[in-house]
């Protein structure tokens, strides 16, 4: 049978095999961690320690101060240094909790559920908010906030998101590998959570291994494993759920409009975690990978361990590295300072040395954007409308549907930054539009 | 008065005015173009039919007229035919002369036309075109030869085409034969009968 | 046949403006936007076709009788100017939104040589009555089709780095001349 | 903190590989057969043209370049050398030298650089040279030399296609044999000639994926389709749709010029829509129109529709209404 | 007699009916426009600009007439044009304190540090979206959005990668305010002459770090002179330039990096000398 | 409306405020007939003939036209003024006449005159208004001779019809058709404010 997947995409060279069968290795918890109070879709939370106090592992120290935030917990026990300003991946420096370790990694976890299947959806969804979890498939968005969909959208379909589309990212796969029971019993939760009728566990042929793995470890007959054409963005939830379910989501709309959650399989196990044994979500596996890491890696870290140390524990920098990514090469973003901390988003680090920069051509109309992008935007009109400042055409034309998956600029053979473009518009249109309202 | 009764009463002294005026310049005129629109027909006849002093139209439709013309003897030498066909472009109109047997052309002129100049526009000069026109047998159709010959080689009833214009050319080939066919055609219906008209 | 050769002549061959170069204020001043330049379009072919009938009455039932053919260009232009009037208050009782999308294009109608060039080609050619109605509709469309090309193709050009003397009417004209050359492909078509 | 400064940049941070110059210089290299067939068929015609072309189009794009104060690199794109190489490519073999001149002159600076460059301009730069020469001197541009393979005892001679359309080629069965059309051995445009060398070429270019390969697709159905109709319903009038498809400027056209990318739509849709339209106005003007081939004035003209195609025909957005108009 | 006649008939009555028909259309089908928008299009500077909050001069004219807008709502005419304005409409020109746009930055080139190299849209906006090639995230990034905006030319790019403003050419259109990402731009009367040039809210050794100009709120200006500056936020902040009295300048002026003091103003021969220049440049 | 000095009144016409070159107005005939300087010239004064005076007639009966009948009068002034001059030529240079066809009625749309009796005439002085219609039709008929002659020398090899280019000169055709007018106005468009941009600058 023909293997399922969306229309339109790009193949990139995949790199994942630099750290494909390097197992999940412990980091060392960093004698000091940097922990932003604000790692996630929404607003920040706000700090609950202040300079001077000794802290748990696990112990909340920024409270989620709306529904579209989320809380954020120490990921090491010690002191707290300072409640301060401090360099963010995202580049301006934002309220942060220095903690020093005492190296006890003193535990204030919750009470473990023997059974957590026979929770309530209320309460699962109650431990998913206390731990903190966010979507660790790259958007950090509220998990918690995501289970509960409005009563009017009933959801039939759990989307286990493992795709792991990005090239040289391998940790989702690692954790399929490695995790394969909490992963399938996290999506059981989740579906309980949603009272939703059948779990796809989705994962792209370049992983066969895991998808066999995963299936091989399914009893229940509502579990699937889908295996996917490799394919980027196959991991976009949108293009995800029109490849396994024929389902459009509508524009401006989120999966539950069409009954469906997608959730990434970190996620899905930080979920397990969080309600079996009542682990707030305080580290994550990441890949450290590129030709400038002379022993790529995928890592457990801590949340809050500055970009430096993760660095030196695969063999420094190598020499001429001038790009550093946080993420994967598609959508990451370029980091300067390596005082900045991983945070709850971060699925990879990347260096590699980049040739000088490639001359940049006008538009020669080559159609390659609009060829590729998944979303059926017209990248290139929209770049132009943007820099010539016709934003109603830029916004009659889709920009604000763009997923800013990078297929456009990829393909672009004048090496346009389109996708840049596309941002300023999209950023430019909704300042407008929140000043016209 | 009121602002709507000077609007009427000035417009419609502007118009008498303007009225006055041009019918003064229409009269003034009037006799010079229809002369000029006279002399032009007169001259393409006189150029088609050498010899032609007087002149009868004797058939008119659209883009179609026939005269028979008479030298100074009053004798019918033949016809004048106006009229006109699609070129390259727009209409091509021209006028040739026949004898009244209607076997021979005597000669072809271009009236008007809107054909690309230096191209299909040569259908108005002599060296390049017409004077291959000139004293053709016309019992057949007549045939376009392409590429030209010297004019020695052309048959009795080939005519040279324009090099690069074969449009043009075998547009106003067409339009003559086609001339000539339904001028044959009244004739053998009757509706043209030149011994009645003599009288005039 | 005829009539289809007018027509398809007066829209590709014979084009009002890339031939004829009438409307070419218009044809410059309205086409930087498609919607206006449908619009105007939509306009110049209503008063086109209006034009050519009412023209045609004017000059066969009124100027050649009376031998009055000096009057034509004073009659005329009176008649599209009045016309042109009329319609749009006609349009703007009867339909406000087709006003809004063509009342304001209707005063800039007057003084457009297509409408009298129409009224004068259709005369000068001497043809009939239905032959100037479908010269009329024929012209209005060929006109249509030009103006709304070249919207497109401005409308592509704003956002292109067209050098600074040439923006607007320059680039505009030399877009004409090489749309023009493009229609030449079609001469010879009617024969 | 480090001392190496790092690189900041919006994602995403790989790149295909293909770039501009590449593209441009896949081109050339497929234009290369045809280029050595017409200099077997013309010989040195051959050779003093294209260096004309070359040359008049790369000094213009020079001098507009400079002008514009723009990066003279971009010279070294390869644009204006394909736009001179198609341009020659297309001039009758005997064309004067300062006239073809013109046309490279004519097609950068009227064809491309009034309209900003490279990417920039509405219609195919080389056909707007072409254009202009063939209305500038139309004489010049319809007179034809046999290729020096063939021994012809009259002083004129006529392309296949002017052999069709105005000697009533296929009731006086004078018609050119296709084995001719396909090897090149016939008389026509400097480069349009052999078939076979610029189908080796395209095939490099669609296997390159450097050419859409629904544009000629499109073009050679609607043109077949066309031609086919007629052809059926009177063989003895009309040539088969083979033999258009050999002849004539089509096969460059369809692979070579309609396909340029700047000219040509960038929506899927539209590139149908354009590409059967290409055709059938070939098919028109092949054989109702005054000119005995149509392919230059049909891409011309659908170039004119590309902005409005491309704006007719957008995508539809993933998750946006069908019914929605 | 009838050649004559007959044309001046039809002249005569082809008159009659169009004048009728136009009384008919002036009867039915007026449209009232009001004199007073008119004049007061015309008076106003026709730049189109916006700034007066309406989508052009026409719109603002119109709602001026209506009372929507006040009279000085157009800043770039200034007082002359709202003096005309007001008494077209027969009203006293409302008092108007003539203002420019202020840059609150002094992260030149050699005082602030980049980030690393930047590959990208060279637009200001573009580069805040990644967070910009300079290591403070507050400061100028110096592609010059400001400049494309100003329609009024009064602004240009310094040696020093810092836009500068010219006083007298700049209309306080606020264009420049708006195009700024970095929102760094403000409108401030003429006369105010203490600006503070520093926009970081980091602390101050984490600004010192990024910017050798940067407001390290160490709190001297505000020791100068209590009533008039403020700490807000790790930056020091003029409440009241009104009450910053001369003889607080130089205490001010102590700001140990520069990031308060005065602003520059060329004086009347330097601007003779930079028009003189101006007017001998190729 | 300011009073200029009179002789700014009339040079304007030439340069600044080109009628066609700058107000783009009139530019049907000015692409249609420019074909040949013959054709140019004649145009150049049947239009000037035609704005002189109806510009002559609409300032002096200016006062007695109520301004909703203003368009509509003038409109009837100018087409008589048109009339005129089209019998004029069709009675004496029929030749010119029959070239020119349909273009020496359409002066009566032509934008430049209405234009100016709106813009000018209707405002202003007899004097003023006679200078402004002269300066105009100079420059009309300027644009007009520069056209036709570029037009005619490459299409032709000719000016007014005398051979300027030597017998190598193999005439581009393209320059007498339709394309030929469009593409030359344009690039004379652009060049003319190029100029224009360096005097602004020099200045
Ligand atoms: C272009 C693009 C690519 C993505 N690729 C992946 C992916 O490979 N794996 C993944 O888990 N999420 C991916 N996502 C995020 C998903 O769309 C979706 O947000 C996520 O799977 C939701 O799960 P989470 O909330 O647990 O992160 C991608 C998103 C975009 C826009
Ligand atoms: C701009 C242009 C104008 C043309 N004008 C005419 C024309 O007026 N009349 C004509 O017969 N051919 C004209 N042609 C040429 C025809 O298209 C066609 O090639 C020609 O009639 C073939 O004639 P030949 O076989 O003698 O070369 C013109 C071609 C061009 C490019
Ligand atoms: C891509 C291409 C397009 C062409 N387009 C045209 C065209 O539109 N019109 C034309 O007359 N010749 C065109 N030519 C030249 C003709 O293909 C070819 O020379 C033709 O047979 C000339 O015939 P003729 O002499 O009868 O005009 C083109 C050539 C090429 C290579
Ligand atoms: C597939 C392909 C086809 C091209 N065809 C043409 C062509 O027909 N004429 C031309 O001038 N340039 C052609 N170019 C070059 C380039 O696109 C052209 O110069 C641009 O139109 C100039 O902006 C082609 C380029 C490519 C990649
Ligand atoms: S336009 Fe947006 S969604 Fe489309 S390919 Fe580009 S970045 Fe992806
Ligand atoms: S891929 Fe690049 S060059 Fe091609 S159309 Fe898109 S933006 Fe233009
Ligand atoms: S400097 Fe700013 S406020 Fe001043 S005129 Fe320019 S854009 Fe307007
Ligand atoms: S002031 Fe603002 S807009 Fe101007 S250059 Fe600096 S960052 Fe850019
Ligand atoms: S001159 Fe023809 S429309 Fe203006």
């Amino acid at each position: 049978m023909k293997k399922k997947t969306f229309p339109r995409g790009i193949h990139p060279p995949g790199g994942k095999e630099w750290t494909a069968d390097k197992a999940i290795e412990v980091l060392p918890p960093p004698e000091k961690v940097y922990i932003p109070l604000h790692q996630h879709f929404g607003q920040p939370a706000q700090p609950l320690v202040k300079k001077g106090d000794t802290i748990l592992r696990g112990q909340k120290i920024g409270k989620a101060p709306a529904l579209f935030s989320a809380d954020v917990h120490a990921s090491v026990s010690g002191k707290v240094l300072a409640v301060d300003g401090h360099p963010h991946p995202l580049g301006k420096p934002v309220l942060a909790v220095t903690i020093a370790n005492d190296g006890q990694d003193s535990s204030s976890d919750e009470e473990e559920i023997p059974d957590p299947f026979s929770l309530s959806p209320e309460e699962i969804i109650r431990r998913v908010k206390e731990a903190g979890i966010v979507g660790l498939g790259g958007a950090a968005f509220p998990t918690a906030v995501k289970l509960a969909p409005p009563a009017d959208k009933p959801i039939d379909t759990i989307i286990i998101n493992g795709c792991e589309c990005e090239p040289f990212l391998t940790s989702d796969y690692r954790l399929m590998k490695e995790y394969p029971e909490e992963i399938i019993s996290g999506a059981e939760l989740i579906r309980l959570a949603t009272n939703a009728k059948q779990i796809i566990i989705s994962v792209e042929d370049n992983k066969e291994d895991a998808a066999e793995l995963l299936a091989s470890k399914i009893q229940e007959k509502h579990i699937f494993v889908e295996v996917l054409t490799t394919k980027y963005p196959q991991g976009a939830e949108k293009n995800l759920i029109l490849a396994l379910l024929k389902r459009e989501v509508p524009r401006g709309g989120l999966p539950f409009d069409v009954g469906v959650v997608v959730q990434n399989v970190g996620t899905t196990k930080a979920i397990w975690e969080a309600v079996r044994f009542g682990r707030p979500l305080y580290q994550r596996v990441i890949t450290v990978s590129g030709s400038g890491i002379p022993e790529p890696k995928n890592l457990l870290v801590r949340i809050g361990t500055p970009l430096q140390t993760v660095i030196d524990f695969c063999g420094g920098l190598k020499e001429g590295v001038n790009c550093l990514i946080m993420g994967g090469p598609m959508m990451g973003i370029t980091q300067w300072n390596l005082e900045a901390p991983i945070i709850k988003g971060t699925s990879g680090l990347l260096a590699w040395s980049l040739p000088p920069a490639s001359q940049v051509f006008d538009c020669i109309r080559c159609g390659r954007c609009v060829e590729h992008c998944p979303m059926g935007l017209t990248p290139t009109q929209l770049a132009k409308y943007i820099q010539f400042g016709f934003w109603d055409e830029a916004e009659a034309w889709g920009v604000l549907d763009c997923v800013e998956c990078g297929c456009c600029q990829y393909s672009c053979p004048a090496a346009i930054p389109l996708v840049q473009w596309i941002r300023l518009g999209k950023a430019t249109i909704s300042a407008l539009k929140r000043k016209t309202v | 008065m009121s602002l709507s009764s000077r609007m009427v009463i000035v417009l419609t002294a502007v118009g008498i005015i303007s009225g006055g005026l041009l019918s003064t310049v229409g009269i003034l005129t009037r006799a010079r173009i229809e002369a000029n629109r006279l002399r032009e027909i007169e001259e393409a006849i006189i150029t088609v039919v050498p010899g032609a002093k007087t002149n009868t139209k004797i058939y008119e439709e659209k883009d179609f007229t026939v005269y028979t013309t008479r030298n100074d003897q009053g004798q019918i030498q033949g016809f004048a035919i106006y009229t006109a066909g699609t070129g390259f472009q727009d209409k091509i109109v021209l006028m040739f002369g026949t004898d009244a047997e209607i076997n021979k052309i005597f000669r072809l002129t271009i009236l008007d036309q809107k054909e690309t100049p230096g191209l299909g526009a040569k259908i108005t000069d002599k060296e390049a075109f017409l004077k291959y026109w000139e004293n053709k047998d016309c019992s057949h159709p007549l045939m376009l030869k392409k590429p030209p010959v010297a004019q020695e080689e052309l048959g009795a009833s080939e005519v040279n085409a324009i090099t690069g214009a074969t449009i043009s050319s075998e547009a106003v080939l067409a339009t003559v034969n086609a001339s000539l066919a339904k001028l044959r055609s009244l004739i053998q219906a009757g509706t043209i009968q030149i011994e009645e008209n003599n009288g005039q | 046949m005829e009539l289809l050769a007018i027509f398809i002549s007066a829209i590709l061959i014979n084009n009002f403006v890339l031939h004829y170069f009438l409307g070419i204020c218009p044809f410059l001043g309205v086409s930087k936007k498609i919607d206006s330049a449908v619009s105007m379009g939509l306009a110049v072919t209503f008063v086109m076709t209006i034009t050519a009938i009412v023209s045609w009455i004017i000059n066969h039932w009124i100027l050649i009788p009376f031998n009055l053919e000096y009057l034509q260009i004073v009659s005329f232009i009176l008649i599209i100017a009045s016309l042109v009037q009329l319609v749009e208050m006609f349009i703007r009782k009867s339909s406000p939104p087709l006003y809004q999308a063509l009342g304001i294009y209707l005063p800039l109608i007057t003084t457009n040589c297509a409408i009298m060039g129409l009224a004068l080609l259709a005369a000068l050619k001497n043809y009939n009555f239905v032959e100037t109605v479908i010269f009329g509709v024929g012209s209005g469309v060929g006109f249509t089709l030009a103006i709304v090309l070249m919207a497109g193709i401005r409308e592509q050009l704003d956002l292109a780095d067209v050098p600074e003397p040439l923006k607007g009417a320059g680039i505009a004209l030399i877009v004409a001349g090489i749309m023009a050359l493009g229609f030449f492909g079609f001469s010879g078509m009617i024969k | 903190m480090a001392e190496t400064t790092f690189i900041i940049k919006s994602s995403p941070h790989l790149r295909h590989p293909d770039s501009v110059p590449k593209i441009m210089l896949s081109v050339i290299i497929s234009l290369l057969p045809a280029v050595a067939a017409s200099v077997y068929f013309f010989r040195w015609r051959a050779v003093v043209l294209y260096l004309a072309c070359l040359a008049g189009a790369i000094l213009t794009e020079a001098v507009f370049l400079a002008a514009r104060k723009k990066p003279l690199s971009t010279l070294l794109d390869g644009s204006a050398v394909i736009t001179g190489l198609l341009l020659a490519m297309t001039l009758p073999p005997s064309l004067r030298l300062d006239q073809a001149v013109i046309g490279a002159v004519v097609a950068i600076a009227l064809g491309k650089q009034v309209f900003g460059g490279l990417g920039h301009n509405i219609f195919n730069p080389a056909l707007v040279g072409r254009a202009f020469l063939q209305t500038a001197f139309p004489v010049a541009m319809t007179t034809w030399i046999p290729p020096v393979t063939k021994i012809i005892n009259t002083a004129t001679y006529a392309t296949p296609l002017g052999n069709l359309k105005f000697q009533n080629a296929v009731a006086q069965h004078t018609l050119t044999p296709l084995k001719d059309l396909f090897w090149g051995n016939t008389g026509g445009c400097l480069g349009e000639t052999s078939a076979l060398a610029l189908l080796i070429g395209a095939l490099y270019l669609v296997a390159r994926k450097t050419i859409d390969w629904k544009i000629p697709a499109g073009i050679i159905l609607s043109l077949s389709v066309f031609t086919g109709i007629f052809w059926l319903a009177r063989p003895d009038k009309y040539a088969s749709p083979l033999f258009h498809l050999l002849s004539g400027g089509l096969i460059i056209g369809a692979f070579f010029m309609a396909t340029d990318m700047v000219t040509s739509p960038i929506t899927p849709r539209g590139t149908i829509i354009y590409a059967l339209g290409i055709g059938f106005l070939v098919g028109l003007i092949r054989l109702f129109g005054g000119y005995p081939e149509g392919v230059m004035y049909s891409i011309l003209l659908m170039n004119t529709v590309v902005p409005l195609l491309n704006r007719s025909t957008r995508p539809r957005l993933l998750g946006e209404r069908r019914a929605k108009k | 007699m009838m050649d004559v006649l007959v044309p001046i008939l039809t002249m005569g009555l082809l008159g009659l009916f169009f004048s009728l028909g136009l009384v008919f259309a002036y009867k039915k089908l007026r449209v009232e426009e009001d004199p007073r928008v008119v004049a007061i299009a015309d008076i106003l500077p026709q730049a189109n600009c916006g700034a007066c909050g309406y989508s052009g001069c026409r719109a603002f004219a119109e709602a001026v007439v209506k009372g929507d807008a006040p009279t000085n709502g157009c800043p770039v005419g200034g007082e002359q044009v709202a003096a005309q304005v007001a008494s077209i409409l027969g009203e006293e020109a409302q008092a108007l304190v003539k203002k420019v746009a202020r840059l609150h930055c002094r992260g030149t080139k050699t005082a602030a540090k980049d980030r690393g190299e930047y590959i990208g849209v060279t637009t200001c906006r573009a580069a805040h979206l990644v967070g910009g090639q300079k290591q403070c995230s507050y400061g100028c990034l110096g592609f010059g959005d400001c400049i494309q905006a100003c329609l009024f030319d009064a602004m240009e790019m310094g040696d020093d990668g810092l836009p500068r403003i010219d006083e007298n050419k700049c209309t306080a259109c606020g264009r420049c305010v708006e195009a700024c990402p970095r929102n760094i731009i403000e409108l401030h009367p003429v006369d105010q002459e203490i600006i503070v040039f520093c926009r970081s809210l980091d602390r101050g050794p984490l600004a010192r770090k990024v910017c050798k100009n940067a407001c390290i709120a160490c709190g001297i200006c505000v020791r100068a002179c209590p009533e008039g500056i403020i700490l807000e936020n790790n930056l020091a902040k003029i409440v009241d330039y009104k009450k910053i009295l001369p003889e607080q300048i130089p205490a001010i002026e102590k700001c140990p990096t520069k990031a308060i003091g005065r602003i520059h103003r060329a004086s009347e021969e330097e601007q003779a000398k930079t028009n003189e220049k101006q007017a001998f440049a190729p | 409306m300011a009073s200029k000095p009179l002789s700014q009144e009339f040079t304007k016409g030439l340069w600044g405020e080109n009628p066609i070159f700058r107000q783009l107005l009139g530019m049907c005939p000015t692409l249609a007939v420019t074909n040949a300087v013959i054709n140019g010239i004649a145009m150049s004064l049947a239009t000037s003939f035609v704005l002189i005076f109806s510009s002559l007639v609409v300032a002096s009966i200016k006062k007695l036209i109520p301004s909703q009948v203003r368009i509509a009068s003038y409109i009837v002034v100018i087409a008589s003024f048109v009339t005129m001059a089209d019998r004029f030529l069709a009675a004496f240079f029929p030749p010119i006449s029959k070239n020119l066809g349909p273009y020496i009625p359409l002066i009566v749309v032509n934008c430049i005159i209405l234009g100016r009796q709106e813009a000018f005439s209707s405002k202003n002085s007899v004097g003023r208004s006679l200078i402004d219609a002269f300066g105009m039709s100079l420059g009309f008929t300027l644009a007009l001779l520069v056209l036709s002659s570029i037009r005619e020398i490459l299409g032709a090899g000719t000016w007014l019809g005398h051979q300027v280019l030597g017998s190598w000169f193999e005439p581009w055709i393209i320059m007498i058709l339709p394309p030929g007018a469009f593409l030359t106005l344009g690039i004379l468009l652009g060049i003319i404010i190029l100029i224009d941009q360096k005097l602004q600058r020099s200045k």
